[in-house]
């Protein structure tokens, strides 16, 4: 049977989202947030659940509004607050969010960590640093690392450009970011693209994240700017 | 699939399969849409008879996902070849990648399946490839220990016993191990058997072979599935 | 390089540099042919004033190798946005590539030069520019503490003082670290002040500003350079 | 002043390279192999080196001349022998050549982590094995794991197939394999490369290794079949 891991809607993609699922959100800033996806989760009524993202949301849409929705306890994150990051900023104040901040490094190598099977790496990042309270510390070669460990997901939610039905991605400019570690990352990994093109039209020396690492994708040609 | 059945000199009634049948009667196991590597030896051959009708995706740990057959001479490609170094083609939806890259595949536990040789087999699922243990030689161990560690599931295909008629499968590897307890299933020239948690159990047997006449040839006890079948080549 | 210069209402006999002035300075004094990260705030102005004649790649963390200047309005590509989230371009050849190889880029010293702002500096070039401490707001890292663990060299943009008038470079840093001990040169509003071993060395000052006056506004002893020079803006 | 990273030949690409330096040769089987670096590294006359690479050679040329001059004490490597490896298995067998025999996935990992600053990391591979032997071995979430360290070079000798003066390449097939991490962990990145196009012209989605890695690149358009 040919591997079709296209799906018909966004409802169909983020089937199976649950209580208290972790979930991991693509995008730096503006760039590569898998915005109908979020609504998506948002929609599915998924409560109690765990965000990985860079930012915590911007706006009243996207990963703003799902924060807002009182539906995420927790974040893990390297930047939450950001110009118009409102609805995170309230919940934070209001004490209903805990927040787990990570360097921006080393939140993309936990993610690749995880998506590789390594289990644990030491990282000069952090070290002497607040962020580094309670983590093992060793010297290597006369120099101090930080202990880190993987960071892996229920579901990952990742904004592409174009993909194929066995699910190769490639991505566009700066809105690669975190997609092709977070799809590695998760025992489910969902894309939205932008482009569906048959089996074969993809060039294989350009194909950023190769098929094994996704399981749905769905194609979404609406290009409206979100208010994120 | 056809091809030729070889005939053992010393044993009458039943026949071994070639190294083709073994990746033969392994690859139509394979379960439709998994992600596979194949290692070097018999399991490389898996990819000339792959099932028709599933589409199963190969992946070479030099960085290939979408192996294909191996080409006419004529289309030999020098950048294109798989880990055992022979030739092959990429299948449409086929992509290269950097070496670590293939190895977190490997290692991250993406993979489905890893079909590999084996020089011992235990009853517990020790695996010992990489080395005879013969100091005369170099060793050389390639990605057996990262696949042994890191598929979701490892089939060893090989010969029943060695050519001086010695168990592969034995009660304790006497090889330096490559993964500890990690083969779920065993392709030999004579049967097909499952390593459960309660040992080894035979799920098929080639024509007129007994599981008397396979127990002299293993070490570790075997036991008949209650649905044991002929392992026929067709 | 031509630009406002603000004029203190407390000096007189200087005039300070404007932020964009901050980042002229230490744009003309990144070395040819540099990979450079530029932080955000001050250092990311930085990328409209690159020196004519040299040739520096500039490096952001979301993963691009080749930054340019802001573009056109009409230009604009929401894509395309640095570490900052400001609209950018990209120069010939330019590449993109995944986070975690933006920070492999980082951690693994492959980059010459980070230029980073900061809420203190300490003599002995301890960086705190991750939070304020003030625990009404969330707090947030970034990038700045592995820029500050992995750039070959950090350099700090600041404003020389708070807004309150207190030093920015201090004895001890007061606020939570972000890396002890990386920051080699300081860019201020008022002068170009190096890291050294035997401590803070003043290169360069704005015109009629004396080192006196400059160490009022410093916690730790500075010592005048042998060959300071006026900070003049082209 | 433009960033010309082009060099004239490969006496200037491989300019440098002294006795005891750690190489590392990219290449897996004959696919990527840089053979014309190999030749000027051997040209040049270095002796009492460390290689580290797949393979050990075959044939009479590139890796395998190398070892056969007798000017390489260390090898590190996965899988030395293979059909043709004479030259290497001679030295061996003398007790001429120092064998670091590494998992494949480790030996790539633990190039990458080279470059990508990070000190150890913890992997599943080779646990319970003689390759394991000596090392830390510590249990996360309740499975073993085995601690390994970064793996640097001085320079890495790297066949790609185009370059730009930058650095940018791009790789063909399976010819790929360990060139973009080798050219992340060494202190001078030398590449031999097919074609040569003018900057800008290489697709920005689409380069492998950006120019950051790289430091001389040589034109080689001979495309003679080697004995390896």
């Amino acid at each position: 049977m040919p591997i079709d891991k296209i799906v018909p809607d966004v409802a169909a993609a983020v089937a199976g989202v649950k209580d208290g699922d972790t979930i991991m959100i693509s995008g730096f800033g503006f760039a590569g947030v898998p915005n109908d996806l979020i609504h998506g989760v948002l929609d599915a009524g998924a409560r109690d659940l765990t965000i990985i993202s860079n930012n915590a949301g911007t706006g009243t849409e996207g990963l703003a509004a799902l924060i807002g929705s009182g539906r995420v306890t927790r974040i893990i994150c390297s930047y939450p607050r950001s110009k118009g990051s409102d609805l995170f900023d309230a919940r934070y104040a209001a004490g209903e969010i805990d927040l787990e901040l990570v360097p921006q490094g080393t939140l993309s190598e936990r993610m690749r960590a995880a998506g590789a099977g390594v289990a644990g790496f030491y990282t000069p990042t952090g070290v002497g640093t607040d962020l580094a309270d309670g983590k093992e510390v060793r010297r290597f070669d006369g120099r101090d690392y930080v202990l880190e460990l993987p960071l892996r997901a229920d579901i990952a939610l990742v904004q592409a450009y174009r993909a194929d039905r066995w699910g190769n991605l490639t991505y566009r400019k700066a809105a690669r970011n975190f997609g092709p570690v977070m799809a590695m990352a998760a025992d489910l990994t969902v894309v939205q693209v932008r482009e569906v093109v048959p089996l074969g039209e993809m060039d294989p020396e350009t194909i950023v994240t190769p098929s094994i690492f996704v399981d749905r994708v769905v194609h979404i040609d609406n290009d409206r700017e979100w208010d994120i | 699939m056809s091809g030729a059945v070889s005939t053992s000199t010393e044993d009458v009634g039943f026949a071994k399969l070639s190294r083709l049948q073994i990746a033969w009667r392994a690859a139509e196991m394979i379960p439709d849409g998994s992600f596979v590597n194949l290692g070097i030896g018999i399991p490389t051959l898996a990819a000339n008879v792959m099932p028709e009708g599933k589409e199963i995706v190969l992946h070479s740990e030099n960085g290939i996902l979408g192996v294909g057959p191996g080409p006419a001479e004529a289309d030999r490609d020098r950048d294109l070849i798989n880990a055992s170094k022979d030739y092959v083609t990429l299948q449409p939806g086929g992509s290269f990648f950097v070496h670590s890259d293939a190895f977190a595949m490997i290692r991250g536990g993406h993979l489905d399946l890893a079909l590999l040789g084996a020089f011992q087999v235990a009853g517990n699922g020790d695996l010992a490839n990489w080395t005879t243990g013969d100091r005369r030689f170099p060793p050389g161990v390639g990605g057996a220990m990262d696949l042994a560690a890191g598929a979701k599931a490892i089939w060893v295909l090989t010969d029943h016993v060695t050519k001086k008629g010695e168990p592969k499968i034995v009660e304790k590897c006497s090889l330096p191990l490559t993964a500890p307890g990690v083969v779920k299933r065993i392709f030999t020239d004579l049967a097909v058997i499952d390593v459960t948690g309660n040992g080894l159990v035979v799920r098929e047997m080639v024509p007129g072979l007994t599981l008397e006449r396979l127990q002299e040839m293993t070490e570790p006890s075997l036991a008949l599935a209650d649905d044991w079948k002929e392992l026929s080549v067709a």
